[in-house]
Formats: structure tokens, sequence, C-alpha cells
């Protein structure tokens, strides 16, 4: 039976990610020691955030299932519940009603294979949970390509983290902005430019790719150009969701329910389904 | 399953004797001035000693009202600062004791069933259709806005009844069909039903429309993306005002949207009926809406009835009671459309 | 603006009952006349709790009846004096809906004398302090509200 | 010998026709057969051959003008939202009005939405349309199977039962009391012109409920909204009801609860109503299209009598002046205003 009940937590930290303050990260920890151990997720999945007075939205988590004791969630302020969520402090009761969704196939199609992940924006939480995920698990995965993209460095999540993976020899990370910006001497230019100069050949690979539509379309070409084949490509969408348990209808994109179905899908499921997401 | 014979003066007793110490409902007869404070509109709470008639065809409004009410209160909550509890949500008390209809129709009894497909997992429908049990009339005419038995009903069904009530011959005939319905009967002396009145109403059975869903079922098979392209929805998207009066009065339409109430630092989220006719429906916070045009949510709402519903779940998602054709403003008729999909190769 | 939380149960249940009225007051005269009424020590009933505006002619019938929904017993709209707009003709429009409104509002029976308004300069401080007695007093022969008020239930 | 309504019906197929065979119109709004007796379906005709489709009849109650806005952009050529205009004249379409819709179309020109030199009006005379829900009262508990119209009679079938009702009596509350049969605006004059209707009180039914008390008013009105199921037909059929967001939808903040509480509903209904003040041209479309036979109507009628009353104005008369509350006069009356001096003088 499906519970609506969202598991009480406490902010545990507020961190603000990006040089706008639109975006920042919130440390939860849960009030139950018994519900803490009980949640179970992987990377991919996302969780109703609930505000008592506000209301719920579905955010991605960002947190690996590696990391255990408390879970992260980047928030953009956007909505009537974003914009409260961000008026909160560290120390206030909020909700978690979770984990939705389906998440990347970590234990099936990307296992022992290289893996490309690709993000655009704001887009790269769950791809954060992601790749932390695959480096704690090293040895079952072959190569890991991270590109990541923002519009200005300021704008670029997860600042000290990045500087910590682009130590690691063991991932190939690719950091891009969009434009040229002082005090920036990394990569210049639009994801899926640098997506088609790095990307490795398809041979044994999935690629992750999370981003804003245009960044998708456009990056698609130069992964196809090299042999990329949808079956190879997960995207994950997103839809106005109510219940996040394939009740509600909100979030339908023709048969498919984005909630229960998804939201992780490969290009060639995404393909056969109308376009409205 | 038990048959019994009853009179009208047997059937009003009966219902009376419920009503004593249940909450029973029937349909509103004729066009409701007013709603009662304590019933969705279209019903009424039955009380005193009027005799029970059931106007022909569907009631007014549908019974998913006391399945799925409109609205739901799914947690509750304070947000006073002196309270620790400030802020936590809590399971609502839950509401005890059975509810009885009486008077649906099979069609609406048919949509119970129908949306216990997308409802199994949901915690407040099950517990609604436990408490629930629901006596219905079948019918013996069909209005000319009826279709159960096209979309695989039947005027004289039981399917998701617990006594089914049917006028044979100037006597009716009760069948008990399940244990909920056999409890309701438990104390009470009725006339078993003659071999002969058995026989009349298998009759009767046999002689009305039957579920016959052969030539709808040829839609299921059809492929999605063709169905998404065809012509029709461009005409009537164009003639559709986007109101919710079909999918407010549709038995089997259960989207539903969430929202949270306070009032005086008590606070509420409740879960009340949506319609795919409403722009905010789908619409993202961004701006970007994926059905921001009237067409595709006018398309959606059939497409979602008559194929994205039976790929997922195997039946249509309608049950052919007639009330979109009869309310809809601008007389979109879903046999129409069926009539159109049904030409698209 | 006037979100459902604003008017909490912090008073005390058993103190008998006094009017909670809500006044919209436009910040170029109205609200300089309550000030002034402050400074220049005119008594006025505590009843009322001021929501600053920029101009009579931005209150809308959302506001009013938000506010009454939420509890209000009783609502003072108040602005410029036809011609003293800052804004040049806001109060006048402001001057044409008003009437409708409260006419409405009568006709579906809200009682007469919850939603007033009135002509409040910056210089009329001792003015201001008796519109707030007539309208305090009015609503208070009123007595509590209990139309068009948005209660919960608690249960399913 | 056809009846009023078959030579109707062929003047403005003739008429659409002649519009769309020679280029003045891409498009004509009218509307064609229903499915159920006594329903019509609004209907864009495009092309000259499905003229034949167009009908004209009684129960033509929705508000053609409501479709007008989206027709009148379905036939301009497609462009994104940041594109240009396109040079030069753009489309026409062709719209049947009678009075009240007629008015709707001069409101729509007052509010920017229709460029009144793109739409033909198609002018009929309005003779009362008929309410679907007088005549099933009539028959209630009998399914109406056929009706059939004449001139001044309807013929109602059953199953059992054939029965003729005077045409008039079951004509709509609105079309009743309406004093402007005829359109304001005519391109092309379908059939012949009505002169105004006298009506010595087209307000009666606002006056009944005016003369009752505060109490029995505040029943009357939480009587009469009760069976609302929020479906909000009367707003979407409504040709004023054009905001991309509708106040029911705002979140931040949220003025309206969504569910079926008593207040909320009945906050909708006052608010809707209110924001048709001075624009509603009493069309009736509201209350003819509500499934539950909510009479909405009296409020706007009632604000259509404070305009008229306190404004001289009847939304759409004036092809060329603002709208009532969009403008003002120096000297509006004010009557309504709290003073000192009248504190003093009621000595409350």
């Amino acid at each position: 039976m499906i519970s609506y009940l969202p598991y009480p937590v406490r902010i545990n930290e507020i961190k603000v990610e990006t040089e706008d303050g639109n975006l920042k990260t919130f440390k939860l920890v849960f009030e139950n020691e018994a519900q803490r151990k009980a949640w179970k997720h992987v990377p991919g999945q996302f969780a109703m955030l609930s505000l008592a007075g506000q209301g719920e939205i579905p955010i991605g988590i960002a947190s690996s299932p590696t990391e255990e004791g408390h879970l992260l969630f980047t928030v953009n302020r956007a909505g009537k519940v974003t914009t409260a969520l961000h008026q909160m402090h560290t120390g206030e009761r909020m909700g978690v009603r979770g984990p939705l969704g389906n998440g990347f196939p970590i234990d099936t199609d990307m296992k022992g294979k290289n893996i490309v992940i690709i993000a655009g924006g704001f887009a790269v939480t769950t791809l954060r949970a992601t790749l932390i995920y695959l480096m704690e698990h090293r040895q079952d995965y072959g190569k890991i390509t991270f590109i990541y993209g923002a519009r200005t460095p300021g704008m670029l999540l997860y600042q000290d983290e990045l500087q910590e993976w682009a130590k690691r020899d063991d991932v190939d990370l690719h950091i891009t902005v969009d434009r040229e910006a002082p005090g920036w001497d990394g990569l210049v230019g639009f994801v899926p430019t640098i997506a088609g100069q790095v990307a490795p050949s398809p041979g044994n690979s999935v690629a992750l790719i999370c981003g804003p539509p245009i960044m998708i379309k456009f990056t698609m070409p130069p992964l196809e150009k090299i042999g990329w084949t949808d079956d190879q490509v997960y995207l994950s969408l997103e839809n106005r969701m109510k219940c996040g348990e394939g009740v509600c209808c909100h979030c339908n994109v023709g048969p498919t329910l984005v909630c229960k179905d998804g939201p992780v899908f490969t290009r060639t499921q995404v393909k056969k389904l109308p376009v409205e997401y | 399953m038990k048959v019994f014979r009853l009179s009208q003066t047997e059937l009003d007793s009966m219902v009376q004797g419920w009503s004593q110490n249940r909450r029973v409902y029937r349909p509103a007869a004729g066009r409701q001035q007013s709603a009662q404070a304590d019933c969705a509109p279209g019903w009424e709470r039955v009380a005193g000693s009027s005799p029970l008639t059931v106007a022909t065809g569907p009631s007014k409004t549908s019974v998913k009202t006391f399945l799925f009410p409109q609205p739901e209160t799914m947690q509750t909550y304070t947000l006073k600062s002196s309270d620790p509890d400030k802020g936590l949500l809590k399971e609502p008390e839950k509401t005890t004791g059975k509810q009885i209809i009486v008077g649906l129709r099979p069609c609406d009894a048919r949509s119970v069933k129908l949306n216990n497909l997308p409802f199994r997992e949901d915690p407040f429908y099950q517990a609604s259709l436990a408490r629930t049990v629901m006596v219905g009339f079948t019918c013996n005419t069909m209005c000319a806005t009826c279709f159960c038995d096209q979309m695989g009903g039947s005027p004289m069904g039981t399917e998701g009844l617990d006594i089914a009530i049917s006028q044979v011959d100037g006597t009716m005939i009760a069948e008990v069909l399940t244990p909920a319905g056999e409890e309701l009967i438990a104390d009470l002396s009725l006339t078993p039903a003659e071999d002969s009145d058995i026989n009349a109403l298998a009759e009767r059975r046999k002689d009305c429309p039957q579920a016959d869903s052969a030539k709808l079922d040829a839609l299921k098979s059809r492929d999605l993306n063709k169905l998404y392209g065809a012509p029709v929805w461009q005409a009537l998207g164009e003639s559709c005002i986007n109101c919710g009066a079909c999918t407010f009065n549709c038995p089997t339409c259960y989207c539903f949207d969430v929202q949270d109430e306070v009032v005086r630092g008590q606070g509420r989220r409740i879960r009340y009926w949506d319609s795919c006719m409403f722009p905010l429906y789908s619409l993202h916070t961004t701006g970007h809406n994926p059905r921001g045009q009237k067409m595709q949510r006018t398309r959606n709402r059939f497409m979602h009835k008559l194929k994205y519903f039976p790929d997922r779940y195997g039946p249509f998602s309608c049950v052919g009671c007639g009330r979109c054709v009869q309310d809809c403003p601008v007389n979109i008729d879903i046999r129409e459309v069926i009539h159109d999909l049904l030409a698209v190769e | 603006m006037t979100s459902e939380t604003n008017m909490t149960s912090e008073t005390n249940e058993t103190a008998p009952w006094e009017p909670k009225i809500i006044a919209f007051l436009c910040t170029w005269c109205s609200y300089a006349g309550a000030d002034l009424a402050g400074v220049s020590r005119f008594q006025y009933p505590p009843n009322i709790r001021i929501v600053k505006v920029p101009c009579s002619g931005r209150v809308s019938e959302n506001m009013i009846l938000s506010a009454l929904k939420s509890g209000a017993d009783g609502i003072l709209v108040s602005g410029c004096h036809p011609g003293d707009c800052h804004f040049i003709s806001g109060n006048m429009f402001a001057r044409r809906r008003f009437p409708l409104l409260s006419n409405l509002l009568e006709f579906v029976g809200i009682e007469p004398g919850r939603v007033s308004f009135s002509w409040v300069s910056a210089s009329e401080g001792e003015q201001f302090a008796e519109i707030v007695k007539t309208v305090t007093e009015r609503v208070k022969a009123l007595g509590p509200a209990t139309r068009l008020i948005k209660k919960i239930d608690q249960a399913a | 010998m056809p009846t009023i309504n078959e030579k109707l019906t062929e003047e403005i197929r003739t008429q659409a026709k002649a519009l769309l065979a020679n280029g003045t119109v891409a498009a004509v709004i009218g509307y064609s057969r229903g499915s159920l007796p006594m329903t019509v379906k609004p209907t864009v005709v495009r092309t000259a051959e499905d003229c034949g489709k167009l009908v004209w009849n009684s129960f033509c109650v929705l508000n053609l003008a409501n479709y007008l806005p989206e027709v009148l952009k379905s036939v301009e050529p497609p462009r994104g939202p940041r594109d240009p205009k396109p040079e030069g004249p753009l489309a026409k379409v062709a719209v049947l009005a009678t009075g009240c819709w007629s008015r709707n179309i001069v409101v729509q020109t007052q509010e920017h939405q229709v460029d009144p030199e793109r739409v033909v009006v198609m002018g009929v005379a309005s003779r009362g349309m008929v309410s679907r829900r007088k005549v099933e009262e009539q028959f209630a508990g009998r399914e109406i199977l056929t009706v059939e119209e004449l001139d001044h009679d309807l013929v109602v079938k059953g199953a059992d039962f054939e029965e003729k009702i005077n045409r008039w009596s079951l004509v709509r509350d609105n079309c009743q009391t309406c004093t402007h049969p005829d359109p304001v605006l005519v391109d092309v004059r379908i059939g012949e012109p009505a002169s105004e209707r006298k009506n010595p009180n087209p307000f009666q039914q606002v006056d009944e409920i005016e003369g009752k008390s505060s109490e029995e008013r505040w029943a009357w009105f939480t009587s009469e909204f009760s069976t609302c199921i929020r479906c909000y037909a009367c707003r979407n059929a409504c040709p004023l009801c054009y905001c991309p967001t509708c106040f029911v939808d705002d979140a931040k903040p949220q003025w309206v609860g969504k569910s079926l509480d008593a207040v909320d509903t009945g906050l909708f209904h006052l608010l809707r109503a209110y924001h048709c003040a001075g624009r509603c041209t009493d069309c009736g479309a509201c209350e003819s299209v509500c499934p539950m036979g909510i009479n909405m109507r009296m409020l706007t009628k009632k604000l259509n009598k404070d305009v008229l009353n306190l404004y001289g104005v009847e939304a759409g008369m004036q092809p060329g002046s603002p709208l009532p509350l969009t403008t003002y006069a120096t000297n509006d009356p004010q009557k309504f205003i709290v003073t000192e001096a009248k504190a003093v003088k009621e000595g409350v």
C-alpha cells in the first residue's frame, strides 16, 4: 500500500551553491532512526519534499546512497514551495516522501560498462549522486567520463567537490562554461560541443544525459556521429507531478507515467512517446 | 448467492432500517436546488420515509464522490509555533462506519471496479471501498445517451454491486452478491424469490443488450502514435471550451491535485479532483506547458480513456454512462470520437 | 499578502470579542493620515490592522474577499480624496469599482457595514481617528463575522 | 413552407459559402447539428463545401464570440511568441452574432482582444434561445428523444409521448428580459432586423432578491451555489474570460481554495461575476452550460443593474467609448464613502 505520509526530517545544513543565490543545497537528516535505516534509494530517483502549509515538490536526490545518514537536495527557487523552502533555516522541520521513480540502471545496464555522464546546468544533481556512487563502486564500472557545463563559473554546482574529483585519475572530468570569464582557465564552450570533442567511442558504453531540452537536442548529433545508438543513452524526464506514485496522472506522457515508469528512460523509449514533456 | 423478492414497501422499510444506524445515500431526485450540507451535490442522505424510486438512467453526479471524496484530507498539521509538533504531518482521523449507496446504476458500480485499477495501492480509496456497500438498481431501459454495452458493461450487469435490485414484471428481485450485501440483510426476514422469479430475471438479463466490446476492442490494438496524430483532434479541440464538466461528472476520471490549506494555524493537506482539461494540470513552474494548447488537452482526455488506460490496465476507462455526452456544453460526444478513431487506419 | 496564516488565533479565547478590521490604506494619504493621528495622539480603537498599499486603486476585490475569508470582521479601504491621487486617477477608478463590490457583497447577504470605504488625506489625522471609530462601532454592532469565513475540518 | 429557422439556416449557409468562396474570410464560426435533441455544436468552417453543415435554431445558447480571438489567431500565419507581426492585412473571420454576442465582440474590441477590421459579423436578430433545462423540467422523469422546432412551438417527443408547447414559455430568462435582440454590429445581415424590445423592468429577478433580508439573501446564495462542482464551465463559456492565468489558478498568493468548500466556491462565483462587471452582456452562456443548473447569472445581472444605474452604461452598446470601469467621471457618485461627518450625524 502506498503511503502519502512524508517522513519528518530536519534541515541540518543549507549551502548556497550559485552566485545568483537561486540554488541551495539542503542537507536533511531523519528525525526517526528507523525511517533513516529503512530509506534505500538509487541514483536518479527523486523524492517529494514536503513543507506543511505550502505543498510538495518532486526533486531529484542529489546524494548518493553511499553517503549515509543524510539526504541532499539541490533546489532552484522557482515556485511557491521552493520559494518557501529557500526561506527556511537550519534546524527547521520539513518532510520527505520517497524514494520515487526508477533511477539509473546502476546494477543492470551500467554494470561493467564505460559510463559517460553529460550534465547541463542544475540538472547535474542526480548525476552527482550517480558519480559518487560509481566512484564508491569503481571496480564495477569501466572508464568514467563526466562532462558538466554551466553558464558561468559561478553557476557551477558542487564546486568544492568538482575540485576533489579533478584530482582523481580514475574519472575523466570535463567542466565547461558557456563564455570566457575572468579567473576561469578551464574549458569554454557549450556542452554539446565539448561532448563531441571528448566523448569516447560507444563500444560497451552507456551515456546518462540530463540538462535543458535544448542541450539534449544538440548533444545527440555529435554522439550519433561517432556511432552512439538511442538504446545506450539514458535521459531523465520531468513533468508536473502530484502523487509521485503513478496514481494522479499529472505527469503522463501518453500512456507513460514519468513518476512511476521513469523519470529515467532510454532515448529509444522517449522517442516512442508523444512529445508531451 | 441469495435472491429475494421485494415489494416497494419492503424495500422502503429495509432502506429506512439501514438509515437508522448507518449513513445511507441515494441520488437526489430531479434537479437539485440545494446540496445537503453533509452530502456531495447530486446525492442526498436517506432520512424519513419517502419512497425510494430512482429516475431512469444514471444519477446526475457519479458515485465516485463516495470513494474518492472531493476533497479528501490526506494529512493534518499545526503551524503554531508553540506546538512542538509544528510542521509535522499526521494521518487524519479515520472515518469509520459503513456508508450505503442505494440506487446507483450498473455503469457506476462498474466504474468503482475500473478506478480500483489505478487506486489498488491507494490507502484512501481502499479504506473508502472497504466501508462502502453498494445497492444498485439495474436498468430496464437504456437512455439515448447510454452505451454501457459497447464499453463492456450491461444495463442488467451486477459487477461491483453488493446487492442488485431488478424490476421484473412489476416485482423487485434483489440479488445479494457479496458478504457485505449479506450482512445488510442478515437480520431481515425477506421473502426468498421463487424459481419463476429467478427464471424471469435470467430471461430478462439474456434479452437485454449484452456487453459487446468486440468492435471497440479494435481500438486497443491500434498504433498509439497514429491515434495521437488523428485528424479528428483539430476540430474537437477547436470547439472544446476546456471546462471540466465532462471530467467532474465522469465516474472513471480519477485525476487529483494535492494542496495545503491553512486556517488560523491549523492545516491540512487535501487531494481534490483535477481535470486534464485545465492548463494548470500540466504546467511546469518554468512556464513550459507540455499540453499548452486546448486541442492537446482535449486529446489527452480521450486518449487516456480509450488508449493510455487500456494500454496500462486492460479495459477502457469509460463505462458508457453518457454523462459527458449530456453535460458537454459544446456537445462533444465520446461515441462520435470513438467512431472517428475507429476510422483511423 | 494576506495569507491565511496571518490571522492566527494567538489572541486569548476567553477575552470579550473585539472585532478585527483590516484597513487597506493608501501610502500617500490615508497611511500618512493614520501616522498623523498617532503623532497627534488622537485616540482611535485598536481594532484595525493596517495593510499599506500604494494606492486605493491597487486594492483588488481579491484582497478584500481574502481578508473576509480569513476571518476579518470588517474591512476599511481608504485612499486620497478624489483629485489628490498620487497617481492622478487611481482613486477615481477605485471609486467606480468599490460600490459595485460592496453592493454585490450585500446582494449575497454580507451585512452592510462590514466593508467600508473612505477618503483620508495626509493632513486629516483627526478625521482618520473618527472614521476608524465609526467603522469599528459599526462592525461591533454587527457582531463577529460568520459569513464567507473559511473553516477547515480536520477529519478525512 | 420552411420555418423561420430553416430560412435562416439556408441564408447562413449561402452567405457563409459566398464569404469563403470569394476569399473575404478564411473561416466562419457557426453551429452545426448536435448529437442530442436541443444541442448544437459550435463549429469553425473553413471551406465553402463545409458550409452545408451550418445550422440555426433556438438552442444556440453558447456565445460564439468566445471562439473569436482563438480562431482569428488560427488563421494567421504561424509565428513564434517573439516574431514580429506579419506585414499586410491578416485573414478575416466571419462569426454569427445575435444582439448580445455582437455586444461581446464590441467589448472584445474595446479590450483589444479582437481587431474589428478582421471580423465579419453575420448579424442575426435573436428570437430568444430556448433553455434546454426548462424543457427537461417540463418533462421531468421522461426521456426526450426528439425536439422539433416550429415557428412558435416546440414539438417534444419521447418513446411514448408527443407534446406541442409554446416556444416563448421555454425561452431562457436572460432572453425573455433582453431589450437588445438585434446585433449592434452587422456586416452581413441574416434574416430581418428586430426592433428593440420594451421591457418595463429587465432586472425584476434581481429586484426580488434585493427585496429580501440580509439573512434570506445569504440563505439564497449559499443554497444556490451549494451544488457547484467547480467544473468552471461558466467561466470557460464566457467570452469575457480570457486571462492567461485565472485568479483561481494563482498560487502566489492563492486567493481561492480549489476544492468543494462552500466558502471557496462562493468566492469563486463572486469574483468571477465581479470580473465581468461593466462587461457582461447577459448572454446567458454561463447559466446555460452549467451541468448543475446553477443560476449564477443573478450575480452578473445584479452588477449590470448597478453599472447601469451608477454609470449609465450597458456593456457593448457604445462601440466608440471606453468600458465603464476603465474610465471615470469627476462627479461619480460617492454616497458609499464613510465620512466623519456621517459618523457624527448617524451617531452610531
